[in-house]
């Protein structure tokens, strides 16, 4: 198992390069920070400070979508009041973050092929691992499920550097009619996989989570929690796992599946 | 810009500047330690510590409100032995001064966590937290009311030899009154303000946006509230008073001084900017030398009335 | 959209819609009366009135702080004669509930102006207001106490036919208790919370921003706390709940009531948005319509825990 | 003594024409705001919302300072973090104001002589009143202090319509040195003057008003005091008055000097 060795995260003043919609709801925005894009592992996140004032006392996490070339790329949806303003922010706005964060995906030594699992904006941390699985001969196959085909993220990357691509929408106007679990089990059977990787809306991970195991196959997930510090000093951001609380921000998001102890699927603040 | 002397004393403790970290907010410093060289803080006051090990609350433990924040965390911690193994230790190469802040769910739990604190060199003092509005038991129960708070500061004032600070709940009618009810059982100082117990709810789910319900706000939107308890209990009471609640720059930990506070203490601030202490240990230099202030310690209650 | 039943009931009162206006941001209407169809609202809360005239406090009676603003008026008024004679004359023909905050000094004075004001058709209700912290005596030290708070209200209770609203502080360790003791003294509705004690100090100047140097905080930076108070409360007493603190829109409005409130009061919101309160008025019919809620009355209470 | 009908005050949505710095420290902010430019009267003002959202709670109040054409002009200081806030905006936001508010200058019937007494900001309330002053046929002299030369304020537009200007500065780079109140004595005797307006610093306004009672000319003052509502409803801008305690925003802000009590110099609230 290999995970590279933490970069230690840094506040970066970061200028907004470019930021626009690229599905409904859904927006890209570009980011230079320099350090956090030479530094950032897959799977890793920044936090970002949407304005200055106190109006979003806040941070924001957000994934590193891509990075390279001083530059990061975050996939974001407009969901409350911080990303809506989020959506408002003009090339040449200084913004200032925190990054890279957080333990990312783990390539298990020796890996060969690896499934990639996302519902809605869980394609965002999977944008840098695909990459980077691919770049290191790993044969990857993504399925991913979203409302209908123009909120498929995405698809030029994964169809680039993935072996296959699977789709499920919920009105079946693309791939599969239906929740992207509907394919998972045949795709895991299909392969000797090495590893699983999801992320999206919870339920959805723990169902992966779930037909992984029964497969007897690694699987690793990353999962959301309301953040305040990011860094692992408040203990906003607790996961329930076998070895008691850990947290979101510095013990994950990315966790081993098998770890997790799942929570009540009524969680208000799993929302994506 | 001339040099100013930045320290000042709480009691029997002198530290090198004001500025010291709120509790709860700044994990065992090391979490921060990438941001802050700890060296150039007051004190670090460490996140409650109980003598066994608390689970805390369910998620989401934290919401966002105007200018503000709510968090009912409920004090988890791995109790007081893993902590002086673990944070403490870690602490006591650092070259700052420790405040332990302390908690229990009955005068016993306190006074345990004191005691095994007594063997720790590390430790410069203790912050009795009878103020914490997120734990059903103990907590905010005993700092609301004189004979409560007398009770466990006097319980704890007998076991340890270290500055005590009494960390006060703002959930009262008469936050005077608790403060000298503390400094008369011995306390070498008091602290203030804990959270303000708040509520929200997710207008979409019908549900409290945090899992236990109610919570502590804390932010920038407290600070009036909170500048108005320094203010009052500074006047009241002979005992040094360390101020908190939204301190966000330099002029807000000046305007705890001049209200009366001897020191401050930065807590929510540093999730909006890590480095916040020092940029307030800076600010607050600056602000001094800027007027031709000599010592920082001049503006406690310079407030012109 | 569907029509939504927007009626509410105070006690003996209906109101066409749960929104009425905060005693003391809305003058006596006539001031909004260019922005705001004053038979839209719920109900007009009228600034609060004292026997004789009251002078108030020096200026500067405002500051801004964050999410929200401190205010020392001390009740500055014309009287009760003045009052019923300009005021209330003018408001008496604008096919709207008239509610009169009443203060006073003494227990005496407030009774007084109950009694001036049972003569006058045009009052749909009293709100006693046993919580201003912005004058010395009486105001809120009546609001403090459950003593304090039962006696006040007994004597008006005695003098007055119309429905009574007692309007109660949220400065005190327990407000569940004071609204118990004013229900049991006969009070038909509680309405809160009023202002939150606070000061802000100029670093500029050394002064405190206000002249009185206290005031009262209110704005979204308190809502946290009054969401919170208006859900403890509601759920302890069984008369109706009126809430109030920070509501700037429709959403805010639906939390009070969710949390309990079977109306709601807009108050900073007007400085910010003349027109808030048929906004929010507006939103929150939307709010039901998009939900399929037929009658408005169905969000009070109906958080889900 | 006119005074033009109150117009009744209105919410308007404004854009922004242009923002620029037209001194150290003073900006002019140019509104498209057609009902308000239409229906202001010199001395009015508008109770301007810097930003949405909660983190400037209180809406700022500005005099304007010229109208026409459908457009406002607002000339300010950038003081506090309102109008540092202000300085940021760009051309083609949308601000809201509401306005016209207060009352404002009035001229008396068959005035002939009016000297405009000006310090600091205070010309921004004198822009309207010289113009419409002099297009009335009545002889303007304008005295305006400032701190130095460069701080003279829209000298073009007072040069272009009063019969004379009159300078001090508190470093002599133009006109006399020193505070304007050293010139006016001269001024007020020079002229059989019908009437004289004046705003500024309080204790600046305070002198004039005492020069003018001497000379026995009447005399209007515009004051400043810490606004919410704007409209006459919550009393946090009450000045003390012979006739007991006057909203400076709908009594005011222009006075009677003679019937304004005076308050204690140290007043915090008075700066500009
Ligand atoms: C490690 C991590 C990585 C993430 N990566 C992405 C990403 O790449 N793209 C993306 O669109 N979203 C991502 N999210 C979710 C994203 O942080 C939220 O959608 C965003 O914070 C919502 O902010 P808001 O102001 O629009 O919502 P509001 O509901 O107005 O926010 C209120 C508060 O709740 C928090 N919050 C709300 N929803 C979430 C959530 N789902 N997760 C965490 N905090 C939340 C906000 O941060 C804020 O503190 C990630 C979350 C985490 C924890
Ligand atoms: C009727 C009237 C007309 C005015 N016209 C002008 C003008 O044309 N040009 C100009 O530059 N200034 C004018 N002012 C003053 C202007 O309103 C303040 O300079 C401005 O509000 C400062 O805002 P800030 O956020 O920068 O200051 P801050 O000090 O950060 O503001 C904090 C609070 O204090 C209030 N405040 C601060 N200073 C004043 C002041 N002097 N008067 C009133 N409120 C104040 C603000 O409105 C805000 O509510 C006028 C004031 C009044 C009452
Ligand atoms: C996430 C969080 C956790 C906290 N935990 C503690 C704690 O363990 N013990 C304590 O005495 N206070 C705790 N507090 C209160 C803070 O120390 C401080 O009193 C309060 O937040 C006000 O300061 P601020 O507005 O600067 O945050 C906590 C506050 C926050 C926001
Ligand atoms: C300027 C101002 C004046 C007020 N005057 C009164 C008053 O006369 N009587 C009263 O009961 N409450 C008074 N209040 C309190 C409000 O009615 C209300 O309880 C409080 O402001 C909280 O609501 P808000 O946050 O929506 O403003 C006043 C508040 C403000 C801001
Ligand atoms: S967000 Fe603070 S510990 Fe994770
Ligand atoms: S600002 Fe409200 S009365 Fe003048």
């Amino acid at each position: 198992m290999s995970r590279a060795a933490a970069f230690s995260p840094a506040l970066e003043r970061a200028t907004v390069l470019a930021n626009a919609r690229v599905a409904e709801g859904v927006w890209l925005v570009a980011l230079a920070a320099a350090r956090t894009a030479s530094s950032v592992e897959p799977g890793q996140f920044v936090h970002l400070r949407i304005a200055e004032g106190t109006d979003f006392i806040l941070r924001r996490p957000f994934s590193v979508f891509r990075a390279g070339g001083g530059r990061i790329e975050i996939l974001y949806q407009t969901l409350g009041r911080g990303t809506r303003a989020l959506a408002t922010v003009a090339p040449g706005v200084e913004m200032d973050l925190i990054g890279p964060l957080g333990s990312g995906w783990r390539i298990p030594e020796g890996a060969e092929r690896a499934l990639l699992v996302a519902g809605g904006l869980g394609v965002a941390p999977l944008g840098m691992l695909a990459e980077r699985l691919a770049r290191d001969g790993v044969a990857v196959t993504l399925a991913q499920g979203a409302p209908s085909a123009g909120r498929l993220l995405a698809r030029e990357l994964f169809e680039d550097v993935c072996r296959r691509t699977a789709y499920a929408t919920d009105d079946g106007s693309e791939g599969a009619c239906g929740f992207i679990t509907m394919l998972t089990p045949e795709l895991i059977a299909a392969d000797r996989l090495d590893v699983i990787y999801t992320c999206g809306p919870e339920p959805m991970q723990r169902i992966v989570a779930a037909q992984a195991a029964e497969a007897g196959v690694a699987c690793q997930v990353s999962l959301e929690r309301l953040m305040a510090c990011g860094v692992g000093a408040c203990l906003s951001c607790v996961v329930s796992t076998v070895h008691g609380r850990k947290r979101a921000c510095v013990d994950g998001p990315v966790f081993d599946a098998a770890d997790i102890v799942w929570e009540p699927a009524a969680d208000p603040e799993v929302r994506s | 810009m001339s040099a100013v002397d930045m320290r000042v004393r709480i009691g029997a403790l002198e530290l090198r500047n004001p500025v010291m970290t709120a509790s709860g907010t700044f994990g065992s410093g090391r979490e921060y330690a990438d941001f802050v060289a700890l060296s150039r803080l007051g004190a670090v006051v460490t996140k409650g510590v109980s003598t066994e090990p608390w689970a805390g609350n369910d998620s989401p433990r934290i919401a966002e409100t105007p200018s503000g924040m709510l968090n009912s965390i409920g004090l988890q911690n791995p109790g007081v032995e893993a902590f002086c193994a673990e944070d403490l230790a870690w602490l006591a190469g650092r070259d700052v001064p420790v405040i332990v802040n302390v908690v229990g769910h009955t005068t016993e739990g306190y006074v345990a966590v004191a005691e095994r604190l007594e063997r720790e060199d590390a430790v410069s003092a203790l912050e009795l937290n009878i103020s914490c509005p997120n734990v059903d038991e103990g907590g905010m129960a005993f700092g609301t009311s004189c004979d409560g708070a007398a009770q466990v500061v006097r319980a704890v004032r007998a076991v340890t030899t270290r500055p005590l600070i009494v960390k006060l709940s703002p959930n009262v009618t008469d936050i005077v009154e608790i403060a000298r009810a503390v400094e008369a059982e011995g306390a070498d100082a008091v602290s203030l303000i804990n959270t303000l117990l708040g509520m929200a709810i997710d207008t979409r789910t019908f549900r409290p946006k945090l899992a236990r319900g109610v919570g502590g706000l804390s932010g920038p939107a407290i600070r009036p509230v909170a500048v108005r308890m320094v203010w009052q209990v500074a006047r009241a009471v002979g005992v040094p008073v360390i101020g908190m609640g939204g301190i966000m720059d330099a002029e807000d930990a000046a305007e705890f001084m001049l209200a009366g506070a001897s020191a401050v203490a930065v807590g929510t601030a540093n999730f909006v900017d890590p480095a916040a202490t020092v940029h307030i240990i800076e600010g607050l230099e600056r602000f001094c030398a800027e007027r031709g202030i000599g010592r920082v310690a001049e503006l406690t209650g310079a407030i012109r009335e």
